[in-house]
């Protein structure tokens, strides 16, 4: 089905003349774009462009010196990293950044951290969070009773490992890794590292999902296993992703729109079809190889 | 003036005898171009091969014991000098052969605990060689003191200020203008490109242990000659590490302002607040004001802000 | 009542023990595990959706997938409806699919996931009366918009309404089954044609269930693994027939990947597998042991000996004295016990193997180390059993003696062998010239396989009957008897011989890349690919002694000592059932290879020794293409002098 | 080899997540629990009963060999928390196991604090008053003592949100030399005694004394009955088995999990929404609570007075790490292997040297044996860096595999 027939949701993501310094040195010029729900979205550019420097900033790594950001239609300023992500955010790493003393299902159960909220913090939450004075007063021994329970893996709390051991278990027959589900991740090949990094992800179920070049390094069979996945995600549970790629086929092939970064401007902006043809996008990009092409002929 | 106030300034009301006052603050300062020698050892190591040496305190207790037992032993000093680098030369070369090149490419913090490690073995090492009873250093600083303007300056801390200075002059010049020196300062830059020039790692490290036992020698001589050879010396010499937190890791001229800066900082301390929480505050003074400095600015005195990248 | 159907034995179970486990299937991490009554409940549902959906008394209900509870569960439920579940090979190309489908008219489809339904909507426009597709894993299914494509959820919902609405609906129709109904049509593969589409009665699967659960004692507290297809009779036997007569647990695995693992964890106390599975589990189990140290190679080879020696004796009970007994104690305790265990076998009673001759290596291995090895002989026609080898009577070169009830007799002028039992089966659908050849009027069935019984009662089986032939020398022919005999060597993964109507015998051989490869990195022969690896020298070599082995071992039968085989080459490529070479059971279509490989087999019986050789090949991604390679002849020495003695 | 896994499958996640995948494991863990509780102390009476052991024998055994490895274990037990699931280095182990000795102290003497005033004569009269009821139940005393180390490691555990690594060592040192000189300078603490010495009161637990001695009348006559050796040992083991459930019920939950990642990689941890802050203040909470319970414990039962400064030097804080970093960082079994090598060593060495100083007719000093020790200690620490730096855990988990795959290599 071509994605262009696609219909897409509201916008989740704008980003309004974001420029980010370090020092003196300008990594992005007042970009800017909308990602809208349900997209396929991608960033593209020569190395060095901003990519993942953008990527930081929308996930609150890198704090940009000017522009807004507004996620779901609130604007956001400083925002520290777990708050990104306790806002739906979710996001993997260019190089594979994997908790790598720990085997493939911790690594998807770390995912869930955030929706393990504890049995009496929930109620907490349900009940208790709105009441005046009361709620300052609760949440120390609601907090605590939670650590006790924890810390005797007992009752309620084996109940809610267990209920989330089954979200990761989705996780992880959702990417077809069974077969390494007790295998520290330091020992699994490169491309099965980018999965179970996607699976980590994914365990957080996340409203925007940022991949940083997922098909980096792969081999043929394991880019068109990773680029499976990308779209079964987005079909599946609707997901909008946002991702860095270097390789244009695959670029061209998934994603619904397309932003050309260079030296941290955007020299393009739209579907890949209109991407692919603009002729500056060509000069920076695309036209580099060609003269190479050029040169060896 | 209240209580409150007395308290709070009591390190600088102790200028109201400013004869007093230079004296300690003289005193601080040469005990913090102690910290500093060690410290500058330190530097060393950790620039060339990335290892935070924890034995670096040690080293000076072994090289004082080592210097010490050779005297001891009634070689002239000139000899037992020249024997004492030989002896911590060979030293860099056995911890090269047997410690070194079995933990490349171990992560750092394994490094850091090997170095505990070997500061367990050597103070050990030492002082089952040449006993473990306090011994006098004396190897030719004229005793006794001075008294311009009425402050009273002992020989020996001009003598290690003195020393101090000379021996930094003598590192920049070794780093900056011998071939070796520049060869280390590569290494430190990047591992790969040195070794891809052809410098060899090895020789390296043989070096700069090498060159911070000397310098661990130095310092040892001096702390000896002021306070007798003992293990408390090594106990001592840890104080080099809130120095290097305050200099950071990497930064020679960071290792001799933060040792300044601690040793100035405790003795002033001392000699202001110890009287009013029952005294000893030198024993800790100089790890919360490191560790309180840390928390304001992690990258030391003298280091860059990190960007951290993913 | 009696139960005499599937359904009924399921109401029976499900009354007798309720709670116990009757099927599992590891899923998203565990043992998801249903009870016999939780089973019951399922295929009532499924039951009454199917009817909601339409299904009748009499429909053709296709099942395509892996072993999964659900699709158990819709067989069941299919037959409890009066309808007749078809399972298809899972892995069939479209054009054998297609053909199943239409030749057994199916209307209605469960199948596993995606990938099935995919592969039925392209064979659907062909297949005119298939109407209705239910998938079990809704992943990727979102975009199917088809209104005939239902997920089997949506079938149990239906079927809850309908249950509602028609109370008693089910009861109803499972009494309306009798046991001499159709149960199943099994699809088999033959070498040669169409599948033929076998019709097995309730009465065929439940008596030859009944007859082996008594003879062999299966108790209702055995754990089996359900791995093998369910479009095979003997998963229908196993998972089907013999669990729900004896009431058993079948355990499907997560994945082909994880079928080790999870034969491991589940520790089977009963199973079945195919020679070929033994054989590659032996492999690994020597290659292993290759990089074991020392000291554990030392006392594996110790241990080993001793249970070649005592092992056997010990099993069957016979006389061995103290000291050996003691010393396979040890053995039991250093090796054997632990080599079970990581085969996932510790708590294995009964092991059966059928299908293909096994090597009596093998056999006599896993026999030593005190698992309960046996053979049998079987057929779809037979509802899997005609013969089995008694406990204490086991040979590695016989199937056994004929199971109670069965009746076996040899033609004396055709060797072949032909039985008569409860299990035989009803006919070949819709092909009566077919079941007329097979099946006698007073029900004997022409087994098309050349044997004969020993002196100890035991059937032997040759060959294919038909594939029996005569060399020009006048000694008889039989290809596979040799094909099994090079086979059992490890570095030999298939063979192909030729010989009758020609001077002497030849064979067109492929290596086992592992075993051979692992060999050559041992010895410092370097290769980059299959090809590279079978043109070697030194490979030829190695193979010509494993022939030379077995033309001594045929010198030693005087019919069979003029078969020795004079010549042979190595494939430059695997035999594939891909290219159609072989069966997707393995086995060898000498049809097709005889033309594929003309040139082969003509360079064989002439004078050069290298020859040019190209075939179409399907490569694992799907593409086709073209491979290539110059094939060396080599000779193989003849044994006991006279190979031609009788043509003289 | 012992293993026999086949047939060992779970079909709930409340199983497949049990401490103990395997049931050889669990049995073998039963057999030690049954070793330590039943095994150990009707045995060792047994022997005594018999004949065959001296009651001092048997005393030397619990007092010094057993009490001092159930409290290692505890001690090694927190830092491992802290350094080897959470990655944050800790060379403060000591200083916070004397906050816990000394918080035991003021608890069960009741918080005196001294009231100075002059009497009727003009003379200063010191007085020392208690601000709470004392506690005599050491059960409860190691639970507070927990408590407030816990505080205490919490704020110098503060620092680790904006340093990391080696910079993070050196501040836990200033915790270390700043807590060991409040023990010797801050009167308070030891109830300001010249000697700035603690002593244990007399304590007792279900009726038995525990520490100290109690005087009954029995059959007429006074009767002063001292703690047996087995009390002690049977309480400090229980709570050392306790807590060890404890930590592994936490490093196997989402607690455990988030410090791994926090260790294993901190930025990716705080992309997936773990507080960095939190989750590095909990470990260290924790890891002090357990340094103080053991600190406790070292106080009340091993040693039953100490003097501050000394039993908490610095040496006793490395002397832990490398109980870690031996036994294995980020493993529970290796707390207690490293804990047993440690423990066991020195007082093998101390039987050892002597006994072969005296084949050679060398005296040994206990000078000597020390340095000896340090040597050892040392060396070990470098050798296993470089041959295993997983350690005694990761040397075990290779024989467990190896037993498990056997006769096979893998």
């Amino acid at each position: 089905m071509k994605h262009s027939e696609r219909k897409f949701g509201d916008t989740l993501l704008k980003v309004d003349n974001i420029t980010l310094r370090f020092g003196g040195v300008k990594a992005i010029t007042d970009v800017s774009f909308e990602i809208r729900e349900k997209q396929i979205f991608a960033i593209i550019g020569p190395n060095g462009a901003g990519k993942t420097s953008m990527l930081n900033v929308i996930n609150g790594f890198y704090h940009p010196q000017e522009g807004t950001i507004t996620y779901k239609g609130n604007p956001r300023h400083q925002m520290k990293p777990h708050e990104a992500a306790e806002t739906g955010i979710a996001r993997t790493f260019q190089n594979v950044a994997l908790f790598r003393g720990m085997s493939t299902l911790d690594n998807v159960m770390t995912g869930r951290l955030l929706k393990m909220s504890g049995p009496s913090m929930r109620y907490y939450h349900n009940k208790l969070a709105n009441m005046p004075v009361i709620n300052y007063l609760t949440y120390p021994a609601m907090w605590f009773g939670d650590f006790l329970l924890d810390s005797l893996y007992w009752g309620p709390y084996q109940k809610e490992e267990v209920a989330h051991r089954k979200a990761a278990e989705e996780v992880i027959d959702f990417l077809e890794i069974q077969s390494i589900r007790r295998t520290p991740v330091g020992r699994l090949p490169y491309g099965l590292q980018k999965r179970v990094e996607l699976g980590r992800a994914l365990a957080m179920e996340p409203d925007l999902l940022l991949l940083d070049e997922p098909m980096a390094g792969m081999n043929l069979e394991e880019k068109e296993d990773m680029c499976r996945f990308v779209i079964d995600v987005n079909d599946e549970f609707g997901t909008t992703i946002a991702l860095i790629e270097h390789d244009m086929g695959v670029v061209m092939d998934i994603s619904d729109h397309v932003v050309v970064l260079n030296y941290g401007r955007k020299i393009s902006e739209g579907t890949p079809a209109v991407v692919q043809a603009d002729q500056d996008v060509i000069d920076a990009y695309l036209g580099v190889a060609h003269e190479e092409d050029l040169n060896e002929n | 003036m209240g209580e409150f106030w007395e308290f709070v300034l009591a390190p600088v009301l102790i200028f109201e005898s400013w004869q007093f006052g230079m004296e300690v603050v003289i005193s601080g300062l040469l005990a913090g171009v102690m910290y500093s020698l060690v410290a500058l050892g330190f530097v060393l190591i950790y620039k060339a091969s990335g290892m935070f040496n924890f034995a670096q305190g040690v080293l000076v207790l072994f090289a004082a014991l080592n210097l010490a037992g050779f005297i001891g032993l009634g070689i002239p000093i000139p000899l037992a000098i020249l024997l004492t680098i030989g002896v911590m030369i060979l030293f860099a070369i056995v911890v090269e052969y047997l410690i070194l090149r079995h933990l490349v490419n171990q992560e750092q913090i394994i490094l850091f605990m090997a170095t505990i490690g070997l500061a367990f073995f050597l103070s050990a090492f030492g002082e089952t060689i040449w006993g473990s009873d306090v011994k006098k250093l004396d190897v030719g600083i004229p005793q006794g003191r001075f008294e311009p303007f009425g402050i009273q300056i002992q020989y020996l801390e001009l003598t290690a200020g003195a020393v101090a200075a000379a021996l930094v002059t003598v590192l920049a010049i070794f780093f900056n203008k011998t071939k070796i020196g520049r060869a280390l300062r590569a290494v430190a830059d990047d591992h790969q490109a040195a070794l891809s020039v052809g410098i060899n790692l090895r020789t390296i490290w043989i070096i700069v242990w090498a060159v911070s036992g000397i310098v661990a020698l130095v310092a040892g001589t001096m702390w000896g000659a002021k306070s007798g050879v003992q293990f408390s010396l090594s106990e001592i010499a840890l104080k080099a590490l809130p120095v290097l937190i305050l200099g950071g890791f990497e930064s020679i001229p960071g290792a001799i302002i933060g040792g300044l800066i601690i040793g100035l900082g405790e003795k002033l301390a001392e000699v202001g607040w110890g009287p009013y929480v029952g005294g000893a505050i030198e024993d800790w003074f100089a790890y919360i004001l490191a560790m309180v400095f840390l928390v304001f600015r992690p990258q030391g005195l003298f280091g860059e802000k990190i960007i951290e990248r993913v | 009542m009696t139960a005499d159907t599937f359904p009924k034995l399921l109401d029976r179970n499900a009354r007798e023990r309720g709670p116990r486990p009757a099927i599992r299937e590891k899923y998203l991490g565990i043992w998801q595990t249903f009870s016999w009554s939780e089973t019951r409940a399922e295929v009532e549902t499924i039951a009454h959706g199917l009817a909601a959906s339409g299904v009748q008394r009499g429909d053709r209900i296709a099942i395509v997938g892996d072993n999964r509870p659900n699709l158990y569960w819709s067989m069941v439920a299919a037959q409890a409806l009066g309808a007749i579940p078809v399972p298809v090979y899972q892995d069939s190309g479209a054009s054998e699919l297609a053909y199943v489908l239409q030749h057994a008219e199916v209307s209605f489809a469960v199948s596993e996931d995606q990938e099935q339904i995919d592969k039925l909507l392209e064979v659907q426009e062909t297949t005119p009366g298939l109407k209705t597709f239910v998938y079990c894993d809704p992943r990727g299914m979102r975009e199917y918009e088809q209104d005939f494509i239902h997920s089997l959820d949506e079938i149990k919902q239906a079927g809850k309404k309908h249950k509602a609405a028609n109370a008693g609906f089910y009861d109803a129709e499972v009494a309306r089954g009798r046991g001499s109904d159709i149960a199943t049509f099994l699809y088999t593969s033959g070498t040669t044609g169409n599948p033929k589409g076998v019709v097995l009665t309730y009465d065929n699967l439940i008596s030859m269930s009944e007859m082996s659960v008594e003879l062999e004692h299966i108790r209702d507290d055995e754990e089996t693994l359900a791995y093998l297809p369910m479009a095979w009779v003997g998963d229908c036997l196993f998972s089907i027939g013999q669990c729900y007569v004896a009431g058993f647990c079948a355990n499907c695995p997560e994945s082909q990947e994880t079928f080790l693992t999870d034969l491991k964890e589940i520790g089977p106390t009963y199973f079945f597998a195919p020679p070929r599975i033994f054989e590659n589990i032996l492999t690994s189990v020597n290659v292993r042991m290759q990089d074991s140290g020392r000291t554990k190679q030392r006392l594996f080879r110790y241990f080993m000996g001793h249970a070649k020696k005592v092992g056997v004796k010990i099993l069957q009970k016979e006389k061995v004295g103290l000291g050996d007994r003691f010393k396979y104690w040890l053995g039991e305790f250093f090796v054997y016990g632990p080599l079970k265990n990581t085969l996932g076998m510790s708590r294995v009673r009964r092991v059966y193997t059928a299908g293909e001759a096994i090597g009596p290596d093998i056999f006599d291995f896993y026999r030593s180390i005190g698992l309960n090895m046996k053979q049998l002989y079987g057929q779809t026609e037979a509802s899997v059993f005609v013969t089995l080898q008694p406990d204490n009577e086991v040979y590695a070169d016989t199937v056994g003696k004929a199971c109670p009830g069965v009746e076996l007799r040899v033609d004396p002028d055709s060797r072949e062998v032909l039985y008569r039992s409860e299990g035989v089966f009803k006919e070949y659908y819709k092909n009566e010239e077919e079941t007329r050849k097979t099946k006698t009027e007073d029900g004997w069935v022409h087994t098309g396989d050349a044997g004969f019984i020993d002196h100890n009662g035991h059937l032997k089986i040759i060959d294919r009957a038909k594939d029996v032939g005569v060399l020009n020398n006048g000694s008889m022919f039989a290809p596979k008897y040799l094909e099994n005999k090079l086979k059992f060597f490890p570095f030999i993964q298939e063979a192909v011989t030729f010989g009758a109507g020609r001077d002497h015998s030849a064979a067109m051989i492929s290596i086992d890349m592992d075993a051979v490869g692992n060999w050559a990195e041992r010895n410092n022969v370097s290769y980059a690919s299959y090809r590279e690896l079978a043109a070697k020298p030194e490979v030829y070599e190695e193979i010509r002694r494993n022939i030379e082995q077995v033309n001594a071992d045929l010198a030693e039968d005087s019919e069979l000592s003029g078969a020795q085989i004079a010549r042979f080459a190595l494939l430059h490529k695997e035999l594939d059932a891909d290219d159609g070479e072989l069966t997707r059971t393995r086995k060898v279509r000498r049809k097709f290879i005889n033309e594929r490989y003309d040139a082969v087999i003509d360079a064989l019986y002439g004078s050069q020794s290298k020859v040019h050789c190209e075939v179409e090949t399907t490569f694992e991604d799907g593409r086709k293409g073209v491979s290539a390679a110059d094939i060396a002849i080599m000779d193989a020495k003849l044994a006991g002098g006279a190979p031609l003695a009788k043509a003289g | 080899m012992f293993y026999r896994e086949a047939g060992q499958f779970y079909t709930s996640y409340a199983k497949d997540q049990g401490i103990f995948q395997l049931r050889q494991d669990k049995y073998g863990l039963w057999g030690i629990l049954f070793i330590a509780f039943i095994v150990i102390p009707v045995g060792l009476y047994l022997l005594v009963q018999g004949g065959l052991m001296a009651a001092s024998t048997k005393d030397y055994l619990y007092n010094s060999i057993f009490l001092l490895l159930l409290v290692n274990s505890m001690a090694a037990l927190g830092l491992n928390i802290l350094t080897g699931y959470c990655g944050q280095i800790s060379l403060g182990t000591a200083g916070f196991m004397g906050v816990g000795a000394f918080a035991a102290y003021k608890f069960s003497t009741g918080m005196n604090y001294r009231n100075q005033h002059e009497d009727d004569a003009g003379e200063l009269v010191s007085q020392l008053v208690p601000m709470l009821p004392p506690i005599d139940n050491p059960l409860i005393l190691m639970i507070l003592a927990g408590a407030v180390t816990s505080v205490v490691g919490v704020i110098f555990g503060l620092p680790s949100l904006r340093i990391k690594g080696f910079y993070l060592a050196v501040a836990t040192l200033a915790a270390q030399f700043f807590l060991v000189w409040c023990f010797s300078r801050v009167e308070w603490l030891y109830d300001y005694v010249s000697s700035s010495t603690i002593q244990v009161p007399p304590m007792k637990l279900f009726g038995l004394v525990v520490t100290g001695s109690e005087t009954v009348m029995r059959d007429g006559q006074q009767v002063t009955i001292y703690p047996a050796a087995e009390t002690k040992y049977l309480i400090c083991l229980a709570t050392v088995v306790f807590f060890a459930f404890v930590a592994k019920n936490m490093v196997r939950g989402r607690i455990g999990r988030a410090w791994m990642a926090i260790r294993d990689m901190d930025i990716a941890a705080q992309l997936i929404g773990i507080r960095p802050l939190a989750t590095k203040l909990l470990a260290f909470a924790v890891s002090s609570f357990f340094c103080g319970v053991a600190g406790a414990m070292l106080f009340i039962f091993y040693l039953g007075a100490l003097e501050g400064a000394e039993a908490f030097n610095i040496n006793e804080s490395f002397a832990v790490l490398f109980m870690v970093i031996i036994g294995g960082l980020g493993s529970i079994t290796g707390a207690f292997l490293g804990a047993a090598f440690i423990t066991l060593i020195p007082i093998f060495l101390v039987i050892f040297f002597p006994w072969l100083g005296g084949q050679f007719g060398i005296p040994v000093s206990t000078a000597l044996v020390e340095h000896i020790q340090f040597m050892i200690f040392g060396a070990l620490i470098i050798i296993f860096l470089i041959m295993e730096p997983l350690g005694l855990a990761r040397l075990w988990q290779i024989g467990k595999e190896r037993l498990r795959q056997w006769p096979f290599p893998y």
